[in-house]
């Protein structure tokens, strides 16, 4: 075990257990196969549109999912395949949609930027800075509301401290004492330009809880066991009635903000110090420390691949959209007639 | 059979919807304990209880944000925008979120609820606090849009509002609140997309709006007395979905068309009414559609200036008897 | 001078003056008598539209105003006639615009929640809760990048800093260190809410603060020289380079939100605590502290309403304003013609 | 002459605007040291230095309102938008603020920005970054309104625009910028207000604007070629103020109107065109006067659903067409 003495904390008792260890390694490997092979397509020209990735980011989506029941909610950004993923939406569905075929989650209607699924309580991806944070207090308002103990998720970029949506959704939530969490993902950056060099404070999330009333919490976003610990705790002082908390955890986004983007604007030498940093890294190390063997973790990679491999040829036949699809779901009905 | 004031109508539309379903709630700036800045939910909180009617801070995007989130996931809010100028500030919620989620999603989202609002002028409130916005809201796809003239309407359209299962953006008219109208007892609903014949005629059709439809009233009379012009006059009412066989049918009989619209005149809600009929009743116009709307300039506030600037009884018959001569 | 004992400070030093202590007052007095007189001409039907009073605040609009120098640049909201009148702008004028005369500020234009007279730096009264914050930081930008030393003062209320624009204000001076002074008047209530029912913290503005990398700054909005010694400090650090400040200022409104409210909504009792700390009051008994005798404030006081009344007579003698101001300045040509 | 994209054109006439006036300043996300995430900025922040090309926080309001302050107390800014359907996180201060305050104030304050935009669709980012929102602009008294179709557009449009004492929104089109075209050497100044009769013709007027116009033309000539229809296509290149007496004109000559609009359909700009000549120009209609435009829906994503979504050449041709016929 002398290898692995730079791990950041070896716990005797093993509060995680390793049907959830399990559980984060895996699910923290399906994003990290089934983005990488989303990149892969892309480069082949058989991604259409944008797709953002959180290669590097993984764990905190494992994290948080996997500290949900069913019933809880996940709002998601542009940035959302992740979180999507995380939730268990099946891979397929997810590259089909981010290659625009019939199979997608939305069938090529909302493109990657809008991933939803309501089934997996992944109620919608949102690609205006800011907009879903309010959203995610209405759906905690309605827990609230019906007395039920469900919790609302929703995911943000340090970017999106800044704008006004953010402050008026944390007043709110803190105001209202909703079951609401809100995931701050810093990863330095909002597209290009560093998150430093315009906000006024260094930690743009946690350094701002306090002005509703909250606590001061910034983790390390890439060590999948820190975040499902916070996550349950948040989660359990959402369910107890005790309002909203805000986490801001910091990582590092391996490849550019969006498929158009090279990242040409960082720092020579930053992704290799974030790399030693990566939250698969991290969690192999920590799998071995609490026991899990390479083969287990090998056989569940395996697993993976098989299911990425297989969601990519399935995307690969699925036709595109029909026609039709255009003028469906406008509204209500099913349909889009503005007039009689 | 009551008289009701349009302002006593919405708290009684309220109250309907909220009685009849528990999952209704309300939120909105002062609309609570303090019964609304313009007395429209008086009562409510005392009915209903602060579970189900909310005093918000002032953040309307966390309040089209909240009951956005709520209607997804089972409840049917209203909510209230105090003012329709203040659209403006909470527009990403109205005109990319709550319009677009069901497309997006495929159908998978849903987002029943109504936004009501302040709209127009008349309080000499100026440029920022009385604005006619309903083509705001129109030429968004994915919302259904209302607007109703007379106390009875705004029960029967709210409620059908409310029990829609899209989002409704329904615009009350601040200068109407005042209006006495005839209710009838009981519960009233009333279905959305159709527009009402006010005023049947035969040489021309007249279509107004909220505020203006009184006028327009008021100006077919006097056409009618004065000029022997016999006009037809159309409460548009819900403006999506838009009740075009009632318009259509209407210019088929009378070949002339006129629109009477309180809004700055581009592109405002007789524009797009006017370029339907321009293309699918062509050939039965006699003569040309003639628009009388607000000039398209902000409001002044003064009380002489903002009297002549939206279109009054004696423009809209100076109008339509010059261009039917 | 023992009946005074209760006076909240008594310097040895007088680091104010009696010259700026009478402008002090003076300005403070115009403010209470036009809106008094405002008040009335309301009760006789001779204020058309709305409007939004400052009685009991008079020592902010006071206080900030007479520190201020000119060039630097007053952004008001609706309850903008106090910082209007502070600046200088004739009485008159003001009165003439709440009675959408033609001798108004704006000749009727505007209207009451709009007050703008660039003459005295006072840029725009803006009726939407928010909006002017973002718009001061351009006039302080504007400042930094000519390289003047021209400070741009923003006022607004307690309910107005759970806006969205109020966050991406503040964010957006500190990181720009412009030279803006956000002045927040909290005077308890947004219209007919109190301020504590919907705020995740006490001080809605000052305990924000730290959120901006500014320091918290709470004073008694109600006593025209600590207000006058905030200003002082704010505009120096400002004119210095260092930044924006924040000054909440704790303050009351006796009458209404606007002409059409009773204010029935406040607790039993909370009025007249309030009209014991009245500012005007207040400043009386300091000005005898300082030697100012009572026939000296006496002298002013008809000075004052000598210029009030005269200002009410003129208004009552103006015209309405001529139609075709309606169609004049909606562009730079002076016209309204949106085509040819 | 040298040939230059679209893209290229945007930083060479904010360039242009910048080497010639010191007070004009530039502000937005990314524009900086990114050089725009459309890359229309590049070298910019090199030449110009951090002091007039700053970039901004995700802070629509605080950017626009930015510009506002300082073009009221006498800096010329230009503001980006990253993308139009943003304009709805900051719509208080283009629909009640810089197209308000000239008027509310009697004319004391001005305003003279420009607000530049990402507009329109085929980049396959779906229903939020996709839309063409002329008309959120045009609908608004106060504002002036220009979309240019061709680099050269774009830099002329563009001087005008920031020499222009009014607030400008300024639509560049996404799917624009890789297109190239002819551009003259040295200083280039057009005219706002002014269309242009790109293509002259006699059987039938066709108007459109931005990514359409090259649709336009190219149906214009399959029209012709293929069913001896001799159309006059206009590209209106400015809202506000808008060239009535061009489009008029066109239709005294053709007798017919189309549209070719990338908005969706209700209340778009080709909806105010049409409701002008059908009252103007009513007795110089031949038959009906048509829009060809996207459906009143929001975007899809896929790449075959957009495509045929918006207006295609196809639809044009069989549009006008049809109703020649
Ligand atoms: C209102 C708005 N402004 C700007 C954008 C463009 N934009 C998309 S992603 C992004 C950066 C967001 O940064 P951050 O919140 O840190 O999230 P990250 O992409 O790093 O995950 C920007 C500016 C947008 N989508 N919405
Ligand atoms: C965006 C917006 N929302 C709501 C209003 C209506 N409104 C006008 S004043 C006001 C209360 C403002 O409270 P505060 O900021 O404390 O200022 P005060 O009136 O107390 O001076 C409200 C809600 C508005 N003008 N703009
Ligand atoms: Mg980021
Ligand atoms: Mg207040």
């Amino acid at each position: 075990m002398n290898q692995h003495a730079k791990t950041p904390s070896k716990p005797v008792n093993d509060d995680i257990g390793e049907a959830v260890r399990l559980d984060l390694y895996r699910r923290q490997m399906v994003i990290r196969q089934a983005e990488t092979r989303a990149y892969d397509l892309f480069l082949q020209n058989l991604v259409k549109g944008t797709s953002h990735l959180s290669l590097g980011q993984e764990a905190i989506a494992a994290g948080f999912a996997v500290a949900m029941k069913a019933g809880d909610t996940s709002f998601c950004t542009y940035r959302g395949h992740a979180h999507t993923l995380a939730r268990g939406v099946p891979v397929e569905q997810v590259l089909g949609e981010l290659m625009q075929r019939d199979n997608g989650l939305m069938r090529g209607k909302g493109g990657s930027m809008h991933l939803t699924s309501v089934e997996h309580g992944v109620m919608g991806s949102y690609a205006i800075i800011g907009a879903h944070l309010p959203i995610a207090c209405g759906s905690a308002w309605r827990s609230q509301y019906q007395g039920t103990d469900e919790v609302s998720v929703v995911f943000f970029g340090d970017g999106t401290t800044n704008i006004g949506a953010f402050h008026e959704s944390l007043n709110f939530a803190a105001v209202w004492k909703l079951p609401v969490v809100f995931v701050c993902e810093n990863n330095l950056y909002m597209e290009y330009t560093p998150i430093k060099d315009v906000t006024a404070v260094e930690h743009p999330a946690a350094d701002r809880a306090s002005a509703y009333g909250l606590e001061r919490i910034v983790i390390d976003g890439n060590d999948a066991d820190a975040v499902y610990r916070e996550a349950q705790k948040a989660y359990a002082k959402a369910r107890a009635g005790d309002g909203p908390s805000m986490i801001e955890c910091m990582t590092y986004r391996h490849s550019g903000h969006s498929r158009a983007d090279p990242a040409k604007y960082r720092p020579e030498g930053e992704l290799e110090e974030w790399l030693k940093k990566d939250p698969i890294k991290i969690y192999q190390e920590r799998c071995r420390q609490f026991g899990i063997s390479d083969a287990m973790m090998a056989k569940i990679d395996a697993e993976v691949l098989q299911v990425v491999d297989d969601a990519t040829e399935a995307c690969k036949a699925s036709p595109s959209p029909p026609l039709e699809l255009i003028t469906t779901d406008v509204y209500a009905d099913g349909g889009w007639a503005w007039r009689n | 059979m009551a008289e009701l004031t349009y302002r006593d109508a919405v708290s009684r539309a309220i109250a309907q919807e909220m009685a009849r379903d528990n999952n209704v709630v309300f939120l909105g700036e002062d609309i609570g304990k303090a019964g609304g800045v313009f007395k429209a939910t008086v009562g409510l909180y005392e009915r209903f209880g602060p579970l189900r009617v909310r005093d918000t801070p002032i953040s309307e995007q966390a309040i089209l944000g909240a009951a956005m989130g709520a209607a997804m996931t089972g409840l049917k809010p209203i909510a209230e925008i105090m003012f329709s100028d203040f659209l403006a500030v909470c527009f990403d919620h109205i005109a990319n979120e709550m319009a677009k989620n069901r497309y997006m999603s495929n159908g998978q989202l849903k987002c029943p609820l109504v936004v009501r609002t302040a709209n127009g002028a008349g309080s000499r409130f100026g440029a920022q606090h009385s604005q006619s916005v309903e083509n705001w809201a129109m030429m968004i796809p994915g919302l259904k849009v209302v607007a109703p003239s007379s106390p009875a309407d705004v029960i029967g359209l709210f409620a059908a509002a409310v029990r829609d299962p899209d989002p409704v953006i329904f615009f009350e008219h601040k200068s109407l609140y005042g209006m006495k109208g005839e209710v009838p007892d009981g519960e009233i609903l009333d279905t959305l997309g159709t527009a009402k014949i006010l005023r049947p005629g035969k040489d021309a059709t007249i279509i107004a709006l909220a505020l203006m439809v009184g006028r327009a009233m008021e100006a077919a009379e006097r056409l009618k007395a004065e000029h022997g012009i016999d006009c037809e006059v159309i409460d548009v009412r819900s403006l999506v979905p838009l009740d075009t066989r009632c318009i259509l049918g209407s210019v088929a009989k009378t070949h002339r068309l006129f629109t009477v619209e309180e809004n700055p005149r581009l592109c405002g809600w007789g524009a797009e009414i006017a370029s339907i009929v321009a293309d699918e009743s062509f050939y039965d116009l006699d003569g040309p559609i003639v628009r009388i709307t607000t000039p398209h300039l902000p409001l002044p506030a003064a009380d002489n200036l903002e009297d002549v600037v939206l279109p009054t009884v004696d423009r809209i018959v100076d109008t339509v008897k010059r261009s039917m001569a």
